[in-house]
C-alpha cells in the first residue's frame, strides 16, 4: 500500500506545485511515458512470482523495434515479433527448467545473444515503423489517446492470467515453494511446475515484445539500444510494487503502481525543473525509501 | 540419458564448476591459434586487465553465499574514482585516498548490510538503489567539478611487475588466498555456510544470522573499495562512467565459478577461474577479430553453455 | 548579414531556406528548454551541458534555462521534450539521442509554436526550425585523410571505434571509409572501445600483444587515443601515427611525447551556439535552416596554443566557458 | 477381489545405496495397510514411487490389474492415488482453501478459479476433522498441528481410491489422532485402500488390518495384524526382541539448573513456576496448543512478551529474551534449544553431518576465531548415537528421518551443555532409534545434565521423565511424578483444569 500512498503524495504535490501537471495533455503524456515500463514490469512479474528473473527483456525490446523497423509490411513483422518473443521465452524457460540453469545466468546470456543479433540487424537507429503501429500508439480513438486503451487491455489480460486463472494460482504456488526452499512442493500437489514456469517466461517475453511494439510506435524507428537497462527498471517497479523477489507473493495492482511511481517521479522532476545533475540521486533515494520501509520476514534477494 | 548422467565418474566431473572447463577450453584454443601468446609476460598483462573484476568477485561471492547479492559495487567504484580524480581533495596523499576509499566502501557496505540483515529489505533493490544514488551523487558532484587526472603514482604502482607477474595480479591472487583461508578456517566462514544453506536452522543453532549478513555486506563494501582502487589505478583519467558493468559481470563470474545463491560448491577458486575465463574470452575474441555483435553473441552462448553443462548435474533426473 | 553562432560554423551552401524572421519573435524574458542526449556519458558531454548553461546565464533575457538529461534513453528524450512542451517554454534545444526517435516529439513542439534548435546530431525529418551540424563523417574523414597520408597507400591500420550502436560512431566510421576508398590501406583490426579509457586500454593491449606491427591507428576520439598511446609507452614501443580529439589531457601527452597525430575538432562550445541560435530566433534575427560545422584538423602547433598545463585532463577544446568557470570546474588546485 | 494397486519387485537406489530393494506390495480395497520399519527402511521412498515423485530403477506397478507408471505426482493423482507426504509440504504463501484445491481447482464458467466453491468445500472438509478455520487465512499463520490437519484434509479429500498417509500423526496429539482415525475408518468402509505409515504402535494396532514390514529396503513380511502383538511386530522390524524401551530412571540431585518464578508466557496469562534439577528429565505435557511450546520458546526469545524471572544455575536470564540473540544467550549459559521442526529449523539438509554437528560447537566462539574441525568429537557422536551414514561428510538430507533426528540431537549432546530444552525428541523416529535416543538423554542426565522436554506422545513422557508438569491455558495445572503417572491421569489433569 505504501507505493500507492507515495504515488498519491507525488501527484498531490505536483498538482499543487505546478499548473501543468493536472492538465489533460500532461496526464496523457504521463500514461504514454509510463506504458512501456508498465507493460514490461507486468511481464517481469510473472517470472518474479515463480522466484525467477528475466534480464533479457531489455534486449528483446530493442530487438522488437529493430524488426518492426525493417522494410517489411506490418502483417509480417508484427506476428514475427511475437513469434520470436515466444521462442525467446521458450528457450529461457527450457534452459531454466529442464537444464537447471540459474535464471540470472540463463537470461543474462540470452540478453547478450539478442543484443548481438539486434546489432547485426540494425547497427544504428533508423528505419520506418509500420503505420499501423504508429497509429495505434500515437493516435486517438473516440477522442481518447490510444495509450489509455493499451493500459486497460494489458491490465485486463494480465489480471486474467495472474489472478483469474488456474495458471496464475499455480505460479504463486510454485513461487511459494521456491521461496521456502522446497521447490518441489507445488509439483507434489500435481501442479505441472516446469511447464508453468516455462509459460511464465513465455508470458514475460511476450509482454516485453508488446512493450517493444509500443516503444517502436513512440520513437517511430528501430533502435538497438532503446531497451538498454530496461530490465532493471522493470525489476525495480515490480519490487517497489511489493512483490517479493524470492517468489510467491505479489499483486498486479502493486506492480502497476510501482511502475507509475517511477514514471511519476521522472515526469514530476521534469515539471518542477529539478537539475538533471541531481535527478538520478533523487530517484535512487526514493527507491530506497519506498523499499526500505517495506520490511519482510526473510533476509536475502 | 539419465543413466549416463548418474554415473559416479561423470557426476564427479559435473560437480567441477564450469569455470574450470571454460578456462581450459579457451586456453587450448589460444594454444592452437596463437601459441606465442601463451607466455607468462603476455598472460600476466591479460590477467591484469581483469584484476579489478577479480577483486570485486570476492565481494560478490561472499554475499552470494549468504543468499544475498550486491549490485552497489559499480557505484562504489565510480565514487572512489571520482574522489581520487576530481581534485576535490587538493594535495591529498596516497594514504589519505586509500583510507578515505576504504572507509567509504566499508560504510556503504555496512549500510547495505544493515538494510538487508536488520531491516530485511530486498538485497537486489537496496544495493541497486545505493548504486543509483552513488552514481547520481557523482553526477551531481561532477556538475560542480568534473573528474580530471588520477595521480600518477597510482598508475605507477599498477605498472610494477614482479618477475613476469604484474603487481595487481599478485595482489588479487593474495587477496583470494586470504579470502579462501578466511572462509574455510574461521568461525565466520562456518557461519556464512550455515546462513547460506538455511538461515532458520542457522538461527536455531546459535549462529548470529543478522550479524553474519551485515558483516558479509560490510566486508563486501570494503572489498569493493579495494576493487575501486585497483580499477582507478589501472586508468590514468577520471571518468563519469567507469566500472558500471562490473557488478553484473561479477555475478556472472561467480555463478560460472559454481557459487549460486546460498550454495558455495565452487568455493573461492571457482569464481577466481570464472574471472580468468572472462579474461581469456575477451582475448580470444579480440584475437579472432570477432566484431562487437559477434562478441556479444559468443559471450552469451559461452556463459549459457557452461551453465547448462553445470546445470545438467543437478537436473532432476529421477 | 549572417547571425554569428560560433567560430567555424557556416550556413550550408545550396538549398538552404531562411527561417521566417519574426515568426518566433517574443519579448524578453524567455524560458528556454534543452533536451541533452546524455550528460553523463563522458566528460565531453558534461562540458556541453556546462557550456549551454553558461551561455544562457550570460544572457539576461533568459530567466530560466531548463536542462533535461535523457541519459541516452530515447524514450526518456521523447518524454523530456513532451514535458518541455507541456511547460510552454519559449524555445527548445535538442541534442537528439538518435536520428529518428525524437522526430515525433520535435514535430509536436513545432506544431505547438515552439521553435526547435537542433545540434550535435541529425534527425531524419526536417520538422525542426534550425540546425547546427558538425562532427560525424567530416570528423572521421579529417582523421582518415591524415592517417592515409601518414601510413601510405598500403599501410596496415587498427580502427578503434566508439560506442556500438551510437550514430556518431557509425558516422565517424563512415568518414574513415570515405578516406580509405581507392587506397590499399588494410584494416587489420577493428574494435569498439566505447570512447572510454579503460576499454580502449584493454583493447590496445590485446591487439598489441597479438601482433605489434601496425602502421597507424584510427581512433574515433574521446579518451581512446590517450589510452592507446599509454599502451605503446608501457611496452616501450614506438607510437604509430594515431588520430585524436581536442582534449587537454591528450594535448599534454601529444606535446610531451611528440608522436604523430592529428586532432579533429568538435567543440563542446556547440552547446553555447545552440543557445545563441535559440536567442536569435526569439529576437527575430535572420537565421538559415541549416548550419554546418566542418573545421579542419589541428596539428600539434595549434594544440600548443590551446593546451593549459594548469587545467585538468578533462577540458575539451575549443571552449567558450569564461576563465573563472574553467578554473572552478577544471582548476588543478 | 482384485487389488487396487500392486507394486511388484520395486527397486530404487540413490547414488549407489539401495533405498528400496525388490519390494512387492498389494493394496486391497477396504483395508488399512500399515507400512512399518526402522528409520531409513525405505517406507517413504516406496510410497514416493507410488505417488510419482520418484521413478523406480526396476519393477512394475499395476493399477487395478493394468500396468501403470507415474512420471509425475500429477499422473499418480489422476490415477486416483492421493498422498500425504511425510515432510510437511503445504505452501505457506497460499490460503488454506488454495492449498486444499491446488492442482485441481474448480473453475467458473468464465474460466476463473471458483473461489466460492473452494471456500465452501474447504470449510466442509475441515469441519469433518473437527477444525474451525477460516479457509482464507494463509497457511503461514497456522501452527504445525493445524498444518498437519490441513495436509490430511487435503490428502483424504481427493476423489481417489488409494490414500497414502506417511506419518500423518507425527505432529498430532492423542485426541487429534482419534479424529483422524475416524476419517480413515470412513474411507476404509467406503472401500478405499489406505497405506498408513507410523512409528506409534497404538495407532497401528488401533486402525490397521495388514502390516508390511521393511528392513534395509527389503521386504521382511506382509501379515494380517490380527495375529500379531506389538512385541512380535517390533521383533519383525528390528530382527530381535526389544528389551526395554525406556532406560531406568536416575537419581536427581537437589541442585537447581533452571528456575522459573512468577513467569508469564503472555503478559496476561497466569504466572507459573517450575524448576529443573541437575540429573533430572522434566516433561511439559498437555493438549496441543496450550502453551507448552510457547513457554519453551519464549526462553529462547522466539516469543517476545514473557515476563517474570528465569534463572539458570542461579544466574538470572533477562526477560523477555531478545529475538535475534536469544538462542546465543542461552548457549552462553550452556543451555541448548532443540527445535521440533528439524527440516526447517534444525538441520542444514544440504550440508554434511560434520557441519551440522560442528556448527553448534563453533557458534559459541567469536567470528574471527579459528573454526576447528572437531573431527574426534564428531566421530564419537556418530558412533555413540549409532548414526547410519556413509561417513561424516554425507549430506544430512540424504539420511532417513530418524538418523536426521539423531544428528540434530548429536549437535547438542556433543556441545557439553548443562541444560537441554527439547521439543519432540523423537518426532518421526522408529522404535529402535527411539530407545537409543531415550538412553542417550538419560545418560546425559546421569552425567549431570538437566532436560526439559515436551512431546505429544504422553507415553514417551511418562517413560522417559522424572517429573511431569501438565500445562493448560498457558499455566501449570498439575505436577506429577512420572513413575506413577498414567496417561489417564495426565489427560484428566489437562481437561479438568
Ligand atoms: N494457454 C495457456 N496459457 C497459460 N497457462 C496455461 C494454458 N493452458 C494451460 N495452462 C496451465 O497449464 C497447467 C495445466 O493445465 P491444463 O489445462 O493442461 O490441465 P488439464 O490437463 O486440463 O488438467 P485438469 O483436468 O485438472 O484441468 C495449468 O496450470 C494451466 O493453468
Ligand atoms: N532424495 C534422496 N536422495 C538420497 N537418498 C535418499 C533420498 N530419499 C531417501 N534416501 C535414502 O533412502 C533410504 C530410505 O529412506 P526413506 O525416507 O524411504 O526411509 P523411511 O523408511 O521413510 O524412514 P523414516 O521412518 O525415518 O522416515 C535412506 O537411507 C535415505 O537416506
Ligand atoms: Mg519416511
Ligand atoms: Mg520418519
Amino acid at each position: 500500500m505504501l507505493p500507492l500512498l507515495i504515488a498519491i503524495a507525488i501527484s498531490i504535490y505536483l498538482g499543487l506545485r505546478t499548473d501543468q501537471f493536472l492538465g489533460s495533455e500532461n496526464l496523457f503524456n504521463l500514461i504514454a511515458q509510463a506504458m512501456p515500463l508498465v507493460i514490461t514490469a507486468i511481464g517481469q512479474m510473472f517470472v518474479v512470482v515463480v522466484g525467477g528473473l528475466d534480464l533479457s527483456v531489455g534486449s528483446l525490446i530493442s530487438f522488437t523495434t529493430a524488426i518492426l523497423a525493417l522494410d517489411a509490411p506490418g502483417y509480417v513483422t508484427i506476428p514475427a515479433v511475437f513469434l520470436f518473443a515466444v521462442l525467446v521465452g521458450l528457450s529461457n524457460g527450457l534452459v531454466i527448467t529442464r537444464l537447471n540453469v540459474h535464471p540470472i545466468i540463463a537470461t543474462l546470456a540470452m540478453q547478450y545473444v539478442i543484443l548481438g543479433i539486434t546489432r547485426i540487424l540494425r547497427p544504428v537507429s533508423g528505419g520506418t515503423v509500420p503505420d499501423i503501429v504508429i497509429q495505434s500508439v500515437g493516435g486517438t480513438f473516440l477522442g481518447v489517446p490510444m495509450p489509455v486503451f493499451w493500459g486497460v487491455a494489458v491490465v485486463l489480460v494480465a489480471w486474467k492470467l495472474l489472478h483469474g486463472s488456474r495458471f496464475g494460482l499455480h505460479l504463486f504456488a510454485i513461487g511459494g515453494g521456491v521461496a521456502n526452499g522446497t521447490p518441489d512442493a507445488a509439483r507434489n500437489f500435481g501442479v505441472p511446475d516446469r511447464r508453468n514456469i516455462l509459460l511464465a517466461y513465455v508470458a514475460c517475453s511476450c509482454f516485453a515484445a508488446l512493450a517493444g511494439v509500443f516503444l517502436a510506435g513512440r520513437i517511430v524507428s528501430g533502435d538497438p539500444n532503446v531497451g538498454l537497462l530496461f530490465e532493471l527498471d522493470a525489476i525495480t517497479a515490480v519490487a517497489v510494487g511489493g512483490t517479493q523477489l524470492s517468489g510467491g507473493i505479489g499483486s498486479l495492482q502493486g506492480t502497476v503502481i510501482g511502475a507509475l511511481v517511477l514514471a511519476l517521479l521522472s515526469n514530476g522532476m521534469n515539471l518542477t525543473n529539478v537539475s538533471p545533475f541531481i535527478q538520478t540521486a533523487i530517484k535512487g533515494g526514493l527507491l530506497l525509501l519506498v523499499v526500505g520501509l517495506q520490511t519482510r520476514k526473510k533476509i536475502g534477494l | 540419458m539419465s543413466a549416463i548422467v548418474k554415473h559416479p565418474f561423470l557426476q564427479r566431473l559435473l560437480r567441477v564448476p564450469p569455470a574450470y572447463y571454460v578456462f581450459a577450453i579457451l586456453l587450448i584454443t589460444l594454444w592452437i591459434a596463437r601459441p606465442h601468446m601463451l607466455n607468462a609476460n603476455i598472460m600476466g598483462i591479460f590477467i591484469r586487465q581483469v584484476a579489478p573484476l577479480g577483486v570485486l568477485v570476492l565481494a560478490q561471492l561472499l554475499v552470494m553465499r549468504v543468499k544475498s547479492i550486491d549490485l552497489s559495487g559499480g557505484g562504489i567504484i565510480l565514487l572512489v574514482n571520482y574522489f581520487i580524480s576530481s581534485g576535490i581533495f587538493p594535495g591529498a596523499s596516497m594514504p589519505f585516498f586509500i583510507g578515505l576509499s576504504l572507509a567509504t566502501g566499508t560504510a556503504i557496505g555496512l549500510f547495505n548490510g544493515w538494510m538487508i540483515g536488520k531491516r530485511r529489505v530486498s538485497a537486489v533493490i537496496v544495493t541497486l538503489a545505493v548504486s543509483i544514488i552513488l552514481v547520481g551523487f557523482v553526477q551531481y558532484l561532477s556538475s560542480g567539478k568534473p573528474p580530471g587526472d588520477v595521480p600518477s603514482y597510482l598508475n605507477d604502482i599498477y605498472n610494477i611487475k614482479w618477475g613476469p607477474a604484474p603487481v595487481p595480479v599478485l595482489f588479487w591472487f593474495a587477496l583470494t588466498v586470504v579470502m579462501a583461508l578466511f572462509l574455510s578456517k574461521t568461525v565466520f566462514g562456518r557461519y556464512v555456510t550455515s546462513v547460506g544453506e538455511n538461515p532458520e536452522a542457522a538461527h536455531f543453532s546459535g549462529v548470529p544470522v543478522e550479524r553474519t549478513v551485515i558483516l558479509a555486506h560490510t566486508l563486501a563494501g570494503f572489498i569493493a573499495a579495494v576493487a575501486a582502487l585497483v580499477q582507478t589505478a589501472s586508468i590514468a583519467v577520471g571518468s563519469v562512467r567507469v566500472g558500471l558493468d562490473l557488478p553484473i559481470l561479477a555475478v556472472a563470474a561467480t555463478i560460472l565459478g559454481g557459487v549460486v545463491f546460498g550454495r558455495g560448491e565452487g568455493g573461492v577458486w571457482g569464481p577466481f577461474f570464472g574471472v580468468l575465463s572472462f579474461a581469456l574470452l575477451f582475448v580470444v575474441m579480440t584475437t579472432f577479430g570477432i566484431d562487437d555483435p559477434g562478441k556479444l553473441i559468443a559471450q552469451g552462448l559461452i556463459i549459457l553453455l557452461a551453465a547448462i553443462f553445470y546445470g545438467i548435474r543437478t537436473s532432476r533426473s529421477n | 548579414q549572417d547571425t554569428f553562432l560560433m567560430d567555424g560554423v557556416t550556413a550550408r551552401e545550396g538549398d538552404n531556406p531562411v527561417v521566417e524572421t519574426d515568426k518566433y519573435k517574443k519579448d524578453c524574458p524567455w524560458t528556454i528548454g534543452m533536451s541533452h542526449f546524455g550528460v553523463n556519458a563522458n566528460t565531453w558531454t558534461v562540458q556541453v551541458a556546462h557550456e549551454s548553461e553558461a551561455a544562457a546565464a550570460k544572457n539576461d533575457c533568459i530567466t530560466k534555462f531548463i536542462l533535461l538529461d535523457a541519459g541516452f534513453d530515447q524514450k526518456k528524450q521523447v518524454a523530456d521534450i513532451e514535458d518541455l512542451v507541456a511547460q510552454n517554454v519559449d524555445a527548445i534545444i535538442v541534442q537528439p539521442v538518435t536520428s529518428t526517435s525524437a522526430d515525433a516529439s520535435i514535430a509536436k513542439a513545432v506544431a505547438a509554436g515552439i521553435p526547435v534548435v537542433l545540434h550535435t546530431g541529425r534527425i531524419e525529418s526536417d520538422a525542426y526550425t534550425t540546425e547546427i551540424q558538425g562532427g560525424a563523417e567530416h570528423f572521421g574523414k579529417v582523421m582518415g585523410d591524415w592517417l592515409v597520408n601518414e601510413v601510405g597507400a598500403d599501410g596496415k591500420i587498427w580502427v578503434l571505434r566508439g560506442l556500438a550502436g551510437h550514430p556518431e560512431d557509425t558516422n565517424r566510421y563512415n568518414g574513415l571509409l570515405q578516406s580509405l576508398e581507392g587506397t590499399n590501406v588494410e584494416v587489420i583490426a577493428e574494435e569498439h572501445g566505447d570512447w572510454q579509457y579503460d576499454k580502449a586500454k584493454n583493447l590496445c593491449e590485446t591487439l598489441y600483444l597479438n601482433n605489434p606491427s601496425v602502421d597507424g591507428i584510427w581512433s574515433s576520439g574521446a579518451d581512446m587515443t590517450r589510452a592507446c598511446v599509454d599502451v605503446f609507452k608501457q611496452f616501450g614501443a614506438e607510437i604509430p601515427p594515431i588520430s585524436g580529439e581536442g582534449n587537454n589531457g591528450f594535448f599534454g601527452q601529444w606535446i610531451r611525447d611528440g608522436f604523430k597525430s592529428v586532432s579533429a575538432e568538435y567543440a563542446p562550445a556547440q552547446g553555447a551556439a545552440g543557445v545563441r541560435a535559440a536567442v536569435a530566433l526569439l529576437e527575430g534575427k535572420e537565421l538559415k535552416k541549416h548550419y554546418d560545422y566542418n573545421p579542419a584538423g589541428w596539428d600539434v602547433d595549434k594544440a600548443k596554443q590551446y593546451y593549459r598545463e594548469d587545467l585538468s585532463a578533462n577540458v575539451w577544446w575549443p571552449t567558450e566557458l569564461p576563465e573563472e568557470k574553467l578554473q572552478e570546474l577544471y582548476g588543478k588546485k | 477381489m482384485t487389488c487396487l494397486v500392486e507394486m511388484s519387485n520395486i527397486s530404487k537406489s540413490f547414488g549407489g545405496s539401495k533405498a528400496v530393494d525388490g519390494v512387492s506390495l498389494k493394496l486391497m480395497p477396504g483395508t488399512v495397510h500399515a507400512l512399518m520399519g526402522e528409520n531409513g527402511a525405505g517406507k517413504s521412498t516406496l510410497m514416493k514411487i507410488l505417488a510419482g515423485v520418484h521413478q523406480p530403477d526396476s519393477g512394475e506397478i499395476f493399477r487395478e490389474g493394468r500396468k501403470a507408471g507415474f512420471e509425475t505426482p500429477r499422473e499418480a493423482l489422476e490415477a486416483g492415488i492421493s498422498t500425504v507426504f511425510q515432510e510437511l509440504s503445504l505452501l505457506a504463501n497460499l490460503t488454506i482453501a488454495e492449498n486444499m484445491f491446488l492442482g485441481r481447482e474448480p473453475v467458473t464458467a468464465f474460466g476463473t478459479v471458483d473461489r466460492a466453491r473452494m471456500r465452501r468445500e474447504t470449510r466442509k472438509a475441515l469441519a469433518a476433522l473437527g477444525l474451525e478455520l477460516n479457509p482464507d487465512i494463509l497457511v503461514s499463520e497456522l501452527s504445525i498441528a493445524e498444518r498437519q490437519f490441513v495436509e490430511i484434509a487435503h490428502g483424504i479429500k481427493a476423489d481417489a481410491s488409494v490414500f497414502i498417509l506417511d506419518e500423518p500423526t507425527a505432529a498430532l496429539n492423542a485426541a487429534d489422532v482419534e479424529v483422524m482415525n475416524a476419517q480413515i475408518r470412513r474411507l476404509r468402509d467406503e472401500g478405499k485402500a489406505i497405506v498408513y505409515i507410523s512409528h506409534r504402535m497404538d495407532e497401528i494396532f488401533g486402525i490397521c488390518d495388514t502390516v508390511t514390514v521393511l528392513k534395509d529396503g527389503k521386504l521382511v513380511a506382509t501379515r494380517p495384524l490380527s495375529g500379531m502383538t506389538p512385541d512380535s511386530l517390533i521383533a519383525l522390524m528390528v530382527g530381535r526382541e526389544l528389551q526395554d524401551l525406556f532406560p531406568a530412571r536416575g537419581k536427581a540431585s537437589t541442585e537447581t539448573v533452571l528456575d522459573l518464578e512468577d513467569f508469564r508466557i503472555d503478559p496476561g496469562s497466569t504466572p507459573l513456576s517450575l524448576h529443573v534439577n541437575k540429573g533430572e528429565i522434566v516433561a511439559l505435557a498437555g493438549l496441543e496448543g496450550q502453551g507448552q511450546q510457547q513457554l519453551l520458546r519464549s526462553l529462547a526469545g522466539l516469543y517476545p512478551a514473557s515476563t517474570g524471572t528465569a534463572s539458570i544455575k542461579g544466574k538470572t536470564l533477562p526477560l523477555p529474551a531478545p529475538k535475534a540473540s536469544g538462542i546465543r544467550q542461552l548457549q552462553a549459559r550452556k543451555v541448548g534449544f532443540v527445535p521440533e521442526d528439524r527440516k526447517e529449523e534444525g538441520l542444514f539438509l544440504g550440508l554434511s553431518i560434520a557441519h551440522n554437528i560442528a556448527v553448534g560447537l563453533s557458534s559459541v566462539h567469536g567470528e574471527l576465531s579459528i573454526a576447528h574441525d572437531y573431527r574426534k568429537a564428531i566421530a564419537e557422536t556418530m558412533a555413540s548415537m549409532n548414526i547410519k551414514a556413509s561417513g561424516p561428510s554425507a549430506p544430512v538430507g540424504t539420511l532417513s528421518g530418524g538418523n536426521q533426528q539423531k544428528v540434530l540431537l548429536g549437535r547438542y549432546l556433543a556441545a557439553g551443555l548443562d541444560l537441554l530444552l527439547i521439543e519432540e525428541p523423537t518426532r518421526g523416529v522408529d522404535i529402535g532409534a527411539k530407545a537409543e535416543i531415550y538412553k542417550l538423554l538419560r545418560s546425559f542426565a546421569d552425567e549431570g545434565g538437566a532436560v526439559l522436554v515436551l512431546s505429544r506422545e504422553t507415553i514417551e513422557l511418562i517413560g522417559l521423565c522424572d517429573r511431569i508438569y501438565v500445562v493448560h491455558g498457558k499455566a501449570i495445572v498439575a505436577e506429577l511424578p512420572a513413575e506413577t503417572a498414567t496417561e489417564h491421569q495426565i489427560l484428566n489433569a489437562a481437561l479438568s483444569a
